[in-house]
């Protein structure tokens, strides 16, 4: 009951904001405020549910083709973060003075609020159809969240955006209808189905690209770039935090992970994809210029490495179990770490100076370290797990396990440059503490707690961070490179040893690198193929209209034709003789013929 | 002998119908109609048939033909004639197809009424048998006034809408009692070359013996050959004389003419009634009854005959104004 | 009683009256010409069926009749024709009217 | 003698005996009068259609005296629904005339020409008195007298239009005399060999006899002297003019059930009078070629036409050759219990009674716009309809009648006639019908119904004027028409039961 | 029983009579035709209500029959009304949509001239519909069927206007062509195999004479199905749909979602499932082919759609391709196709009424008929917008609308069948609609202000309810899907009768 009232709630709500245009504008206003400030209360339910009741189950045979929700291990731990990164963006947008409050907060808020249901509806989801919808309405009510401040970026990233995701959703839609059709309804018994499907590779495939959209995996990533520094830094926050987590998961539920031979193509693929997008990411996030759009490069590259796991679960059936609970496990760090770099960019430039500025630079390090994966932070824990499941996982030649802590050194270097960014941004007049700043804290808080917690008492399979020298230093080496490789860049900057064409504002390689491409390359196609439709379409009409034009002409002869006989008879002797003739014949043809008078 | 007079009468006939239709003038063809008219009659009196000759004098010869030589007279030439012309293909082929047409038709009917199995109507016993049940003597007003009563009450009906048309197609639509006064003589005779007094004289002189004629044709129907028909033509024929003779006949057309133009019919009908009063069937008489019923009904269906040729004649003449 | 070589004699005669009537009325523009031919062919099929009584002993009073009915007739369409023509040419007179007919 | 005899005969003579009486009074009363005939005359149809609805035969020996001397009046089948359907057309268009007379015709008054016409009453009641003879006649030469009497008053009815109408009625009196004539030739042909006029002992006198040629000739003449006052198509010329310029209230029965008369006279010959005689299928096949041709070239005329009552008067020429299709199938199947010839007759009847109602309701109206507009140009008269909303309801339940669309008589006729053809295995049926009701429905789209539905009505269209009480009446006329086509649509099955009556088979 | 025997005829009969009533009715009495109107709507959607009990849970099946052709010899034919399931679903749509298309005509037309006229029409051709929903055999539906041809004539030609009346000729040359095709083929199957009376699983008679002559019953199939396929818009038979869209808004909704269009693809389901019945169809090898129409009608219909930039046209290009969905579900011989297919029939029916009450409402308030022209309209007219969105994202086939549940059963059907490649063509076509409801949707939120050029967004109440009425039904009848009485589950129902 809990969880129906957990996924209701936030839609009450955000119906409340919408229907709120029934009153007086006032009326209206006040009304939302009121809603706006109460929203994160909403997603209080689902906090709580994670804690109280771990195995909740709600099933509705009512709705669509019957729907289950349940929480296990791994939804337990996302939804906790969820919730938190939710709560926090809610309140960053909420509860502000009315003059700081962002033009439309009430939609803004309602976005968030239906966002969270669709979020940790696909979390919860117990069957494929409840799993669609979740994801179709978290997929369908971010693009509100990125238009908002409907500035041509906006407008640009949101229609991308868009698009990548109905491509997204068609792919799922068959995805799963085609799992479903193999008997495989329920979320706990897809895997199998899936690897039992005489279509086993075709499911394969679509879920990989259907997710892989939301999962920012190369060349599907290009939205991200785009829609995280249009979007408000809340909601960048729950994108990242949250929403592209939704990704991996998907491909955790339904993939045939730990079934099968292992070691199949699309593993491979994936694997690939997954390492070039942990390592271009970073080579790309520097040259940036706009501290969201590091982040969201750093995002990139996290997510790659996320990627990687589920890579490895499908090359290697029996590390799948723990592969995936790495991956859990890592997302939970990387959706509080990041979802407080985020929530933070508003916070530096409102808070960054005078009494709260050691606050929040504090912080803000402290956040980008667990990003980075530094010891005792989530992030070396979420490392650390990582890094036991892929081991014995080569690419070309290179073992995985050495690979990985190589995108600690990228990320070090992005988190620098982003640093770097955002020490040099503008800052605001300073303003006293609100929703802001209090929701950042909260969140900075609970990255420091939550993955530890989930991940020891939540997610046993992903196993614990073992206290060793080895893994300390593992943990620190990356950083350590990381620091080294980005002072050496620095200074290489300052004495102008970059080519002159590798510049870091943002111009060498724009935001979204190869969506200029991919959109020209689809323009192309779908131009090339209209004009083929176009031009079969106008072959078609012309022959029908040939064909017409000569029936018509037909019918006006055979009319006018009629009419010159018809002419004939219009006179009293013309009709005579046609009387005359007509009755002749008769009676020859009747009498003579027909009677047989010779 | 009379296979040469049939021959003789046959060939004249045909000669005088081919005149009556090909001639260029109308006054011809008019004339060569009312030859045609006597020169049947004489062949239905070859054919013994006496009532239906007298028929074909009084009515076919005398008042038909009239009609036409009438109208020819009026009209002389076909007004209107060579103003549409006729495309020249069909100036050939008309008569053309005529020929051909009527060639083939005349043969094949000819070839059939040949190899025809003639047989004798089935109606002979039964009508000798039944007619004293009708209260007269001569068969054919028997067969006209009892045995096919229906028919000829139809056919008194068609001559007294026609003349209802005709009317119909004059001043006031033949409505009020002063219509048929209106399109009457007065109009007419501005046109109408005037009477010659020998003429006028003639006509008065000749209308008692006509009416004496007419009367007698209608009482011997009973008995003898004559009736309804060739009595009301007579009697019509003496109307059209004095009114030819420039009698003045508007009190008679104006308050006569309609009554007894629908008086024939009306009785018919209402006598027909009698017999579905007393349970018989329609046009039933009872053989009690029956001579004064067919008596009734021929002596109006006289005048109302009378009436109706009469008013066809009358309404010839176009009311001023038709435009 | 007439023989049946005159009947026939007749019938023939009578079926040159119908179809040259009919010929003519087909083809003639003039309206008076046709009324008339008109009536000969009516007098055409009349012919026929007196020639049909004539077989009979007596001639047939029942077909006589109809021919008397079948007269009458006569007399009312050309009537009815006459007056037409009359109307319509008192048109044509006048200058005018249609020219279909 | 029964009351449903009786009515046999008072449903000729009562017609007759009120058009004499109403020569005598002055026009308000003929109206009166007129109106109180049709109600009496459908008062006397009703025992017919009752005794023929529970099978029953009806005879009338008139004066008692046998055929073949006397004449029998027989109240079967076909004569009862068409005089059903002729008191239905009859009583409405009375009435309608005697609410808005100016649509019996015009008429020279002392001075001028003046619209309403009185000699409309006897002429009509006559006509209407020839009318119910035709359909109850049992004897051939009674059937000519009928004819006659059915053509000239038509004739004159036509005449009382006025100027315009004249060379009209006077082409379609030479038709329909000569017609008459050429029937009559027939008819002394087949009395030459029979000696018999009664229909029934014609047909059995004629089963004996050996040379066919003979009756087949007969039946050609017949057949071609009332195609032509039924106005088959090579033969229909007259029927455009004298139906489009006879007054408002003639030409629905002309068109509606004056051609039907013929028609009927038609099937009796063919059916009644003659065996099957060999040679027959001949003239059938040359019927319904005409037939088919009558169905197509008649739509592409209507097509042309720009004038409403003419094009309405071509859609009886397409109309009728629906009918004349149906002949080469009667023939099938006349010697196993006659199912298959059955089932086209039963679907000519259909179409024919169905055509008499729509298509009185549809010159009715076109009456009614021409009169109220003064014009039937079709560019005068767009838009004409938006005055009267259950005038264009009424014309469109009219025009589903023609164009054979459900639920309509004419949907139930073609229905049968089709059906018919695919047992006869004639499929080029089937094609006629379709690119008959194709072409109607051309017609009737392009020509009528931009009358009622264009919106635009210039400001000095006629028919934008006030509509008076009478003239709202008028447009009841018009839709009792509509709904008696769609609903004598659901009256097939009925119809079906009653030709069984008295049937040839 | 006897009650609910009277109850299909009652149903037709009573909006004649309210047509019967209004025909007549002058101009100026609104509020008297408004209610007669409403009065009669609402009447019947109680008497159809009245009939789910007994048809749905009791298996009853009640009938009314009235004798109408002769046929020469023994019994005549009959028009038969039947209630069964499908018979009732269909008529439960027209029902209810009919009440809020009415509601929306009046709205719509206030102050319009020829009211009477119009809604006259109107309800003689919900008559007409309810008609075909009933019909028992085909000659029934054969006569319902032409009836609704003629009075949808009028309600096309409404505004009588040159182009209005040269949409509403080309509408009928159409519609009759495929008439007489229909017609034809009655009459020929009639002939053979008798009058054929709806029967779940198809006609015995049917299926004796098409295993005697198959020739003859794939003629006849093709006769009846491409005659239908006229009025449901299969390629290459579709194009006057979007010439019909010069009718008024309410006509349009309704043609598109409950008469015409629909009158033609429920013909298609009644002769493939209870004339032929399925399996002899699939023996037959007509399912296939007509399939493979369907699927170009699909893809067609949205690639055509993409290209317009009219709403009204892009919206009537839309049905052309949702319409055959129920085809394809129809044709490719799954039960649980041919659930998605009839359950497609009342889902496309309230996605597509609210889109084009959306449309005419833009057009109304907005002046708006391009695209383009809806830029800022989600400011102007939330409701409507709103409103629109739910059916365009039905249309596109995401959860939770109606759209949706169709689009997976098809899909599930798809894969049960013979034909899994269906699925391509659901996914493409699902891509092409998203290709162009998106943009709509879009334009109507985000798109840039017009400048105040438009008249303010005024959304009279009585278009906008039936709007969101039908809208909120998009969502509860996905939401509910699994409910007893839902479409789903009542096509479901129909399916296993037909497969049984």
């Amino acid at each position: 009951m809990l969880m129906a009232v957990g996924l209701a709630a936030p839609v009450v709500l955000a119906a409340i904001i919408a229907l709120a245009g029934l009153l007086s504008p006032q009326g209206a206003l006040r009304l939302r405020r009121g809603a706006t400030v109460l929203s994160p209360v909403t997603v209080v339910p689902a906090a709580a549910l994670t804690l109280l009741s771990p195995d909740a189950e709600w099933q509705a045979p009512w709705l669509l083709f019957g729907t289950v929700f349940s929480l296990d291990p791994a939804a337990r731990a996302l939804t906790l973060i969820a919730a938190l990164l939710y709560g926090g963006a809610l309140v960053a947008v909420g509860w502000l003075k009315t003059k700081d409050a962002e033009r439309g907060s009430g939609a803004l808020s309602g976005f968030l609020l239906v966002c969270f249901t669709g979020n940790i509806g696909t979390y919860w989801a117990a069957d494929v159809v409840s799993f669609y919808l979740t994801f179709a309405v978290m997929s369908f009510s971010a693009a509100g969240l990125v238009i908002h401040y409907r500035h041509q970026r906006a407008r640009r990233a949101t229609r991308i955006y868009l698009v990548m995701s109905v491509f997204s959703e068609t792919a799922i839609l068959a995805g799963l209808l085609l799992t479903a059709g193999a008997g495989g309804y329920l979320v706990a018994e897809a895997p199998a189905a899936v690897a039992s499907s005489d279509h086993t590779g075709l499911i394969v495939v679509l879920l990989l690209i259907g997710f892989g959209v939301k999962a920012g995996t190369v060349p599907l990533h290009v939205w991200l770039p785009l829609a995280h520094p249009a979007a408000p830094p809340a909601a960048s926050a729950v994108l990242s935090g949250a929403m592209v987590k939704a990704g991996l998961v998907g491909w955790i539920r339904f993939l045939p992970l730990g079934q099968g031979p292992g070691d199949v193509p699309a593993g491979h693929v994936l694997l690939a994809l997954a390492l070039l997008g942990a390592f271009a990411a970073v080579v790309i996030g520097v040259l940036q210029q706009d501290p969201k759009v590091v982040l969201a490069y750093s995002t990139i590259s996290q997510m790659g490495f996320m990627t990687c796991l589920v890579a490895v679960a499908m090359l290697n059936p029996s590390a799948a179990g723990a592969a995936s609970a790495a991956a859990v496990l890592y997302a939970v760090h990387h959706g509080l770490a990041k979802g407080a770099l985020f929530l933070g960019v508003p916070v530096v430039k409102h808070y960054g100076s005078g009494r709260t500025g050691v606050l929040v630079t504090v912080g803000m390090v402290g956040a980008a370290l667990a990003v980075a994966g530094a010891p005792l932070t989530s992030g070396a824990y979420g490392k650390y797990v990582s890094k036991e499941a892929v081991e014995g996982i080569s690419v070309m030649g290179l073992g995985l396990a050495e690979l990985l802590p190589l995108v600690a050194v990228g990320s070090t270097l992005l988190l620098m440059r982003f640093g770097w960014v955002i020490s040099r941004a503008d800052r605001a007049a300073p303003r006293p503490p609100d929703g802001e700043l209090l929701s950042w804290l909260a969140v900075c808080a609970a990255g420091v707690t939550v993955p530890w917690a989930a991940g020891l008492w939540w997610l046993p399979a992903a196993g614990e961070f073992s206290w060793t020298a080895t893994a300390l230093w593992d943990a620190s080496w990356p950083i350590l490179l990381g620091l080294a490789a980005g002072a050496v860049a620095w200074w290489a900057a300052r004495r102008r040893l970059a080519p002159a064409w590798l510049r870091a504002d943002g111009t060498t390689v724009q935001p979204g690198d190869l969506v200029v491409a991919e959109e020209s390359l689809l323009t192309g196609a779908w131009k090339r193929t209209s004009r083929g439709v176009e031009l079969a379409h106008r072959g078609s009409a012309a022959v029908l209209q040939g064909g017409a034009a000569a029936a018509r002409g037909a019918a006006a002869r055979s009319r006018r034709g009629i009419a010159r006989a018809e002419s004939t008879v219009d006179s009293w002797e013309g009709s005579g003789v046609v009387i005359l003739v007509l009755t002749a014949t008769a009676v020859v043809a009747v009498v003579v013929w027909g009677g047989g008078v010779r | 002998m009379s296979t040469v007079l049939d021959l003789g009468l046959g060939v004249a006939v045909l000669i005088v119908t081919g005149l009556s239709l090909l001639a260029r003038s109308r006054l011809v063809m008019s004339m060569s109609f009312l030859v045609l008219g006597v020169l049947v009659a004489i062949v239905w009196l070859r054919l013994s048939s006496l009532d239906v000759a007298l028929a074909e004098a009084a009515i076919g010869t005398g008042l038909l033909s009239a009609l036409l030589v009438w109208l020819a007279v009026r009209s002389p030439l076909p007004p209107g004639a060579g103003r549409m012309e006729t495309s020249h293909r069909l100036r050939w082929l008309r008569p053309a197809v005529g020929l051909v047409a009527g060639t083939v038709l005349t043969v094949v009917t000819a070839a059939v009424w040949v190899r025809a199995d003639h047989r004798l109507p089935a109606w002979g016993e039964p009508a000798q048998a039944q007619l004293p049940d009708t209260g007269v003597e001569h068969p054919i007003t028997g067969v006209l006034l009892a045995f096919r009563a229906y028919d000829t009450l139809l056919e008194s009906g068609i001559l007294m809408l026609t003349a209802a048309a005709v009317l119909a197609l004059s001043r006031r639509g033949g409505l009020s009692a002063g219509s048929t006064h209106q399109l009457s003589i007065h109009q007419a005779s501005a046109a109408l070359p005037p009477v010659p007094a020998t003429l006028s004289w003639a006509a008065r002189m000749l209308t008692p013996a006509l009416v004496l004629l007419g009367l007698w044709l209608l009482f011997a129907g009973s008995t003898d050959s004559g009736g309804a028909f060739q009595s009301g033509a007579v009697l019509a024929a003496a109307l059209i004389l004095l009114h030819c003779a420039q009698v003045d006949l508007r009190v008679f057309q104006a308050r006569w003419l309609r009554p007894l133009l629908v008086g024939g019919v009306v009785v018919f009908v209402l006598a027909g009634l009698v017999g579905p009063l007393l349970g018989l069937p329609w046009l039933s008489w009872e053989p009690e009854w029956a001579f004064a019923a067919v008596l009734v009904v021929e002596v109006l269906l006289t005048a109302g005959i009378t009436a109706g040729l009469y008013a066809l004649f009358l309404a010839l003449e176009n009311p001023e104004g038709v435009r | 009683m007439v023989s049946v070589d005159t009947i026939s004699w007749y019938l023939l005669v009578s079926t040159v009256m119908i179809i040259f009537g009919t010929v003519r009325l087909l083809l003639v523009r003039d309206l008076l010409a046709r009324l008339i031919a008109l009536d000969v062919t009516g007098i055409g099929v009349l012919l026929a069926l007196v020639a049909l009584a004539a077989r009979s002993e007596s001639s047939d009073p029942v077909l006589q009749a109809l021919v008397i009915t079948g007269l009458v007739i006569a007399v009312a369409f050309t009537g009815l024709g006459a007056v037409l023509i009359r109307r319509i040419e008192g048109l044509r007179e006048d200058g005018g009217g249609g020219d279909r007919s | 003698m029964t009351f449903t005899q009786f009515s046999l005969g008072a449903l000729a003579l009562l017609p007759l005996l009120a058009a004499a009486l109403t020569m005598l009074l002055p026009h308000p009363v003929r109206r009166a009068l007129g109106v109180l005939v049709a109600l009496l005359v459908a008062g006397f149809t009703a025992p017919v259609l009752g005794s023929v609805t529970s099978g029953e035969l009806t005879e009338l020996v008139l004066g008692g005296f046998d055929a073949p001397l006397g004449i029998h009046l027989r109240g079967d089948g076909l004569a009862a629904v068409f005089l059903g359907v002729t008191s239905l057309v009859g009583v409405v268009v009375t009435g309608y005339a005697a609410v808005l007379p100016k649509s019996t015709g015009a008429h020279l008054s002392a001075t001028s020409w003046v619209t309403s016409h009185p000699g409309f009453w006897p002429l009509w009641l006559g006509c209407w008195s020839g009318l119910n003879a035709v359909y109850l006649s049992g004897d051939l030469f009674n059937l000519y007298v009928s004819l006659e009497l059915v053509g000239l008053t038509a004739v004159a009815l036509v005449a009382v239009g006025g100027q315009s109408a004249w060379e009209p009625a006077l082409r379609y009196l030479f038709i329909a005399v000569l017609g008459s004539l050429m029937f009559l030739a027939g008819v002394g042909l087949l009395a030459a060999v029979t000696g018999t006029l009664d229909l029934h002992q014609t047909r059995s006198q004629l089963d004996e006899l050996e040379d066919p040629t003979l009756p087949l000739l007969a039946l050609t003449l017949i057949t071609v002297g009332l195609a032509m006052k039924v106005a088959l198509l090579p033969m229909h010329r007259w029927l455009v003019p004298a139906h489009s310029a006879a007054p408002s209230a003639v030409s629905p029965i002309l068109s509606g059930v004056v051609i039907k008369a013929a028609l009927v006279v038609l099937l009796r010959c063919w059916l009644w009078a003659l065996p099957a005689v060999p040679g027959m299928q001949w003239l059938a096949w040359l019927l319904g070629g005409l037939g088919v041709a009558a169905v197509l070239v008649g739509s592409v005329l209507a097509l042309r036409q720009d004038r409403l009552k003419p094009l309405v008067a071509y859609s009886t020429v397409a109309q009728i050759g629906y009918w004349f299709v149906a002949f080469p199938l009667l023939l099938h199947g006349e010697h196993d219990g006659a199912p298959l010839g059955s089932g086209a007759y039963n679907g000519l009847v259909a179409l024919a009674a169905g055509h008499a109602i729509a298509k009185a309701g549809l010159f009715t109206a076109a009456g009614f716009l021409k009169d109220r507009c003064g014009t039937d140009k079709m560019s005068a008269l767009r838009g004409a309809g938006a005055h009267h909303p259950v005038l264009i309801l009424a014309m469109g339940m009219c025009a589903v009648g023609l164009l054979g669309l459900p639920i309509s008589l004419g949907f139930t006729g073609k229905w049968q006639l089709a059906t018919a053809a695919v047992g006869a295995e004639q499929w080029w049926v089937l094609l006629v019908v379709a690119a008959g009701t194709l072409l109607s429905a051309a017609y009737l789209l392009r020509g009528i119904a931009p009358l009622l539905l264009q919106a635009e009505v210039p400001e000095n269209a006629p028919a934008a004027g006030p509509v008076r009480g009478r003239e709202r009446l008028g447009e009841i006329a018009v839709l009792i028409f509509g709904v008696a086509t769609i609903g004598t649509g659901l009256l097939g099955a009925w119809l079906g039961d009653l030709l069984e009556v008295g049937a040839w088979w | 029983m006897v009650v609910n025997d009277v109850i299909p005829l009652a149903v037709v009969l009573l909006s004649v009579t309210v047509a019967a009533i209004i025909f007549p009715l002058p101009q100026r009495l609104n509020r008297l035709r408004s209610a007669v109107n409403l009065a009669g709507a609402v009447v019947k959607l109680a008497l159809v209500v009245l009939l789910v009990p007994p048809v749905v849970t009791e298996g009853a099946r009640p009938e009314f029959a009235v004798p109408f052709l002769p046929t020469g010899t023994g019994d005549p034919i009959s028009l038969v009304l039947r209630v069964d399931p499908l018979a009732l679903f269909f008529a439960g749509l027209s029902a209810v949509l009919w009440l809020l298309t009415t509601v929306y005509a009046i709205g719509y037309l206030r102050g319009t001239a020829y009211q009477s006229r119009f809604f006259g029409f109107f309800s003689l051709c919900v008559a007409a519909t309810v008609g075909i929903s009933f019909s028992g055999n085909l000659i029934t539906f054969l006569v319902f069927y032409e009836l609704l041809t003629l009075v949808t004539y009028p309600l096309v030609a409404h505004w009588g206007d040159e182009k209005s009346l040269k949409a509403a000729r080309l509408y009928m040359r159409y519609a009759l062509g495929g008439g007489v095709a229909v017609l034809v083929g009655v009459v020929w199957l009639t002939m053979e195999a008798g009058p054929a009376d709806f029967a779940e699983g198809g006609a015995a008679d049917v299926a004796e004479f098409a295993s005697h002559s198959p020739t003859a019953a794939v003629i006849i199939f093709a006769l009846l199905v491409g005659g239908l396929g006229v009025k449901s818009a299969l390629v290459p038979l579709h194009s006057w749909l979007p010439a019909a869209m010069v009718a008024p808004a309410p006509v349009s909704a309704l043609l598109h979602a409950v008469a015409v269009v629909k009158a033609g693809v429920f013909g298609i389901v009644r002769v493939v499932d209870d004339v032929y019945g399925i399996e002899v169809a699939w023996d037959l090898g007509v399912l296939t082919p007509l399939l493979v129409v369907a699927s170009v009608t699909v893809i067609y219909g949205s690639y055509q759609a993409l290209r317009q930039t009219e709403i009204k046209r892009r919206l009537a290009f839309s049905t052309v391709s949702q319409v055959s969905y129920v085809v394809l579900g129809v044709t490719m011989f799954s039960m649980a196709g041919t659930a998605g297919g009839v359950a497609h029939l009342v889902h496309q029916g309230i996605m597509k009424i609210t889109l084009f009450f959306c449309a005419g409402l833009f057009a109304e308030s907005m002046g708006a008929h391009k695209i383009s022209d809806l830029r800022g309209a989600g400011q102007r007219m939330p409701w409507t917008s709103a409103a629109f969105t739910v059916g365009a994202f039905g249309m596109i086939g995401l959860p939770p609308t109606a759209g949706f549940i169709s689009k997976w059963q098809l899909g599930l059907g798809a894969l049960e069948s013979p034909h899994p490649w269906v699925l391509v063509v659901l996914v493409v076509s699902s891509l092409l609609n998203a290709a162009y409801f998106l943009p709509v949707v879009y334009t109507l939120w985000f798109g840039d202000q017009h400048d105040a050029a438009f008249t303010s967004g005024h959304e009279p109440r009585l278009l906008l309810v039936p709007a969101l009425c039908t809208a909120g039904f998009t969502l509860i009848v996905g939401l509910g899907a699994s409910l007893p009485f839902s479409p789903l589950e009542i096509s479901r129902l129909i399916a296993e009768g037909v497969f049984s």
